[in-house]
């Protein structure tokens, strides 16, 4: 599209919002459809595809046995990684991680690991020497907006989809055996994602709207409503009341969405 | 090809997922998933899951790199970490950076590249799950994706594999065939030019083993073609859901 | 956010460095302390030791990354090897990356950017010790670095945390409390405006702590606000020492 | 040169080509004159220097004390690596290698690798603990073109003149011994590369015959006649005859530049 | 400044050289002011800061348990690093270290080591396995010139300032215990800088005499008067009287300046 | 410099290789060895190995690094992974990256960099065999290939280390001499000149050894020289086998 074409639609969705109503119909606290399917790479040991509307995320766990962190021997290890890989969007380019995808393997890890989300105690092999790690790959396909809130979602939904190999201890050894068992979750941690424009909140924007908002603000929940992480984006700012309205939005939504993952 | 040998070969001479000899695995094509690339396909050969998209043509960025009479053909094949059994480190692999480059050349006899001098095309594969065969696979796909882009093209090109396993010459190697097996034959064909634009070898063949590894590659090569001419027939002619 | 708890607030409500709950630690700040940046601040909050100083507005290298109708804002926040208990490799860590962009875009909105289309400000933040809350220490500091290079600015940005410790919302938690505690809200203000350019949080809030922890720290950056005002006016009215 | 004169010569090189001639008097499946010098760094373990023309290729092997890979318990690691270093043209640059040397790396790798030509088990020091690792570091010094045959002759030949140091295990510890032994080879693979060029096949080109050529094809074969590698190179084709016609060639090319390696 | 302006100074500051006079009033062998703080950042285990002028260097110490060099088995190690932080000038850029801050750390590292400043032994646990690390860090915070000297001096205080945490061998494992031990220090190494500009010899050259400047040297002795690094920069030449004045000048001015130091 | 002591000199005053105490190692030097290059030279001193090859001058990339008033001279020592006793990764260490560094400021005095603005010479020197003393080595090979490619030069630059061993100074240590003995002054010379281009020094002396050490190594250069300078007349007068 022309950059006229371009300047005339992002003032018509500015306009709309002004006004409470979206371009795409949706109203202002309303997601795109979101698809959730579990357990989509056979290969690795939890997976999970998520659709919000075309943006599409998909997510692999893999699960190894290495080094606990000094400071906590007791416990498994947490590791998020994303991927803005180049086939999901012209502006993404090869290469090693840049601030906006450690931004949001940041984000992502900090909704899991602050809820407590996965049971690391569960997860420790032999004290201070062999623990279970694991590795969650966010891997964004198409990019058509609100990433994180995509790459949250399809993080917990193959987590919960994660079975770990069984073991024994041999001579000091780690022998696999056959079967598997549930990596062990307690929660279920949600990101809602709002973005500011027209001074207004509104949640999950799509490619074109985030290209115009002021500034954007992640609220992620846990099962009880307990708020466990908060990320604020973008070169704009938010009044107090804006925040602590989206906190509350953030708490229902995630209700909401929760019901679509598979336990 | 250096595992210890185990039976591959049934006394019927079936394999492990009850191919026969000579018999593809199951392929599943789907051109036009990605809705921000200007072409994509996605491929499901056995258990590879495979995208490819492309983007451009397009102004090559920095401009020295351009060249006055062709287009730029980029190509980078990439695993996800999760795609293996050892999780595979995000950033590329001496491996992958040797796929990219005979997958781009087996792609580039393909294209009127004269026609767009001055500009590339960004070509990007991501193998999502690997099943053996990932190189002939992503060049099946990708061919579809520059395709859907429509970029002018020769003609498709087709890719797939043949190799000895338990002493025989098979189609089409699984993982555990590849890895197990003694040889893996991997060929791309442009079908209606009989030209062969991808060819390599790893293990050991006798030269008439290798004659007929060749042809055993080429006869699959062909029929994959007719796979994806039904696939871009059933998008651009029957569907006609194309303009936007 | 992940260690076994201890007792950090005694029966007469002070923590373990003799501070009230909403009280901050004491804050040492320092305008123009380097000589070759184009403006400089120093800040000293309990025992957070932070440089931050400010090159430019100046032309953009490469060019292409110059904006027609903007200045573009760049900030890196980078931790000394000494600045921790274990040494930290000097290579810019995931974290740096993310605390470098969450700190740039606290500190762009309070900056009149059209007012220098095509050009760059570099502002680079140095922590020399780490104790705790130095994202917000090091804004507090930029801000001022920002105001001491004559950069045009809607108002000042000031920064602190509150959080959650032994069940209690406190004010800008130290390095053990943060560690030990359970939940940390830091947020940048800009006073004047009313308007929140940061705000994070990691932890275990019910919508009520969090509302009660957002309102502590907004007081917070109010009063580090005028201490921020009065380090300037000492500089640039009292002393009147300027001109080079 | 001019680049009309350039193009001038590559014009005659094409259709001296054409007639079944080339511009050096070389018949279409002659190799250049070939120079093989073993043992020329005493500091290495195994050396070979190889002239191909004014094609110059130095290879030199270390051998270290280091961790089998853990599907391969009682096997030594072989590492090729090839560096393009820029004292060799002027198209070479400094830095990290890029897909020129990793393919003519793995090349080299693959022809020494799937011809089995080091008897990797014989270089288990301690099952899934220690082995021996050889590394085979390509020192591309001056590049007139094939570097591909230049450098796959000198490995084999540096890795024939190779010697590894005796050792004893004492209390677990690798004790070096005086004395060496010879690094057990068992095969001799040869590279035979050809040009495409006015639709003929051409052995070992030469730079300018490189920089017109339309595809490469590199079939290596071991002692015994087999193939072991192939490797298709360029942005052009083949027809299915050219490739069955290049092994045959290959396999007699080989055995007459295989006389020229001391054993 | 404008270019006509500077290139004036920069002819004015030549001429008063070869009139044996600086700009700044200093004699051709005299020092800035030079101002040394030891224990600046509590966390460290040994730090200073130091001011040449308005050059102003940190030195941090970190200690750590790590393993030896296979050749020095009863040794602990020394690693000195260099950072030129980009805040300190706008010549600095952000990035992984260019060969201005490799050569800065490993003259100072040079001084320190060949001295044999630390008493290197004294920092073994377990001879071959464990050893303490200590890590010199240089930052350097503003550069306006003679960063040799600054760094040296900075480094030699910070290590005099040190104490290493004591420990306890159980079980093979090291437990700290409390308490501290000062690093075991036997030489303060002190580096002295000449410019030579106007084809004389000044020492202490400031950034503007640096740009100036035909080439550097850099002579660092010990406390007994001995010669234990040097380092010619620049892309001019010396004269062999030049080079062994320097040496006796480099001696006078070390010891005013260890003076300075607290033991 | 840091290994146990051993007898290094014997009684009559010879060396582990039988040398005397200011004597140099077998030198062999031959020039123009490589054929794409425009200046090349190959260097044996002792058992170093090392090739130089000059390209240049030519335009320079990227532009804005180009001077208005003089070439950049760019140098890169580098080593081969199999030129040391353990192999040395091919990635540049620290070491070659200051050497890099000073053979660079070695070389750039002999230049007329003025000759040629906006233009570059890239200077390469790969070690295939490490020996002791390779940075002078390297200086003495370098110069010449300078020579070779036709760049204007005020003076050849030969270069030469004296060291102190077993209490005694001596001339052009050996990679023994150079690990078990006490110090180490690399020295290179404009010898028409008199002009000393580097200088460099790890270990302790007296300023009395350091003199002694200047003196003998500056010896050194003057015969390396000659031999350089023979080495050029055989290639260009004598042999006159020149012109493509």
């Amino acid at each position: 599209m022309s950059s006229i074409v371009v300047r005339v639609k992002q003032k018509q969705i500015a306009q709309l919002i002004a006004k409470g109503k979206r371009l795409d119909g949706r109203g202002l606290t309303d997601y795109r459809e979101i698809k959730v399917e579990q357990g989509v790479i056979e290969r690795a040991e939890g997976s999970a595809r998520v659709l919000l509307g075309m943006t599409e995320v998909m997510v692999g766990i893999k699960i190894e046995i290495g080094q606990p962190y000094p400071d906590t021997p007791n416990e498994g290890v947490l590791t998020v990684n994303a991927e803005l890989v180049p086939l999901a969007s012209p502006t993404f380019e090869p290469g090693p991680p840049d601030e906006n995808s450690i931004e949001l393997a940041r984000v992502v890890d900090r909704g899991i690991r602050e809820s407590k989300a996965i049971d690391l105690e569960k997860l420790c092999v032999e004290p201070g020497k062999k623990v279970f790690i694991v590795f969650v790959d966010v891997y964004v396909l198409n990019h058509d907006g609100n990433l994180i809130d995509a790459s949250a979602l399809a993080a917990i939904a193959a987590l919960l989809n994660t079975k770990m190999f069984k073991y024994e201890i041999e001579e000091g050894e780690v022998k696999i055996k056959p079967g598997h068992t549930p990596l062990p979750i307690r929660k279920r941690p949600i990101a809602v994602t709002f973005a500011k424009i027209s001074d207004k909140l509104v949640v999950d924007p799509w490619l074109e709207e985030e290209q115009i908002m002021d500034a954007r603000l992640t609220m992620t929940t846990d099962d009880d409503g307990n708020i466990c992480a908060i990320q604020k984006g973008g070169s704009g700012c938010f009044t107090q009341k804006q925040v602590l309205e989206a906190a509350k939005i953030a708490k229902e939504k995630a209700e909401e969405i929760r019901k679509k993952l598979k336990w | 090809m250096s595992q210890k040998l185990e039976k591959l070969i049934d006394k019927k001479g079936l394999r492990l997922d009850g191919r026969k000899l000579d018999e593809l695995r199951s392929i599943k094509i789907e051109v036009g998933a990605l809705s921000n690339a200007d072409g994509s396909a996605y491929i499901q050969q056995g258990k590879n899951k495979i995208l490819a998209a492309v983007y451009g043509p397009k102004e090559l960025h920095p401009k020295h790199l351009a060249l006055p009479d062709r287009m730029v053909l980029r190509c980078r094949y990439h695993m996800a970490p999760f795609s293996v059994q050892e999780r595979k480190s995000p950033a590329p692999s001496r491996r992958e950076i040797e796929l990219s480059k005979v997958i781009r050349e087996a792609l580039e006899p393909s294209i009127f590249i004269e026609y767009y001098p001055r500009t590339s095309i960004d070509l990007f594969i991501e193998v999502l799950q690997a099943d053996g065969g990932t190189r002939c696979a992503s060049i099946t796909a990708a061919s579809l994706a520059l395709a859907d882009a429509g970029i002018p093209m020769r003609d498709l090109v087709a890719s797939c594999a043949a190799g000895k396993v338990d002493d025989t010459i098979v189609l089409d190697l699984m993982d555990t065939e590849d890895k197990v097996g003694t040889a893996d034959v991997p060929v791309a064909l442009m079908p209606n030019l009989n030209a062969i634009t991808l060819l390599q070898m790893d293990g050991i063949l006798t030269l008439e083993e290798f004659e007929k590894a060749v042809n055993l590659a080429l006869e699959g090569c062909r029929k994959i073609y007719t796979m994806q001419k039904e696939t871009l027939k059933a998008k651009y002619i029957g569907v006609k859901e194309v303009e936007e």
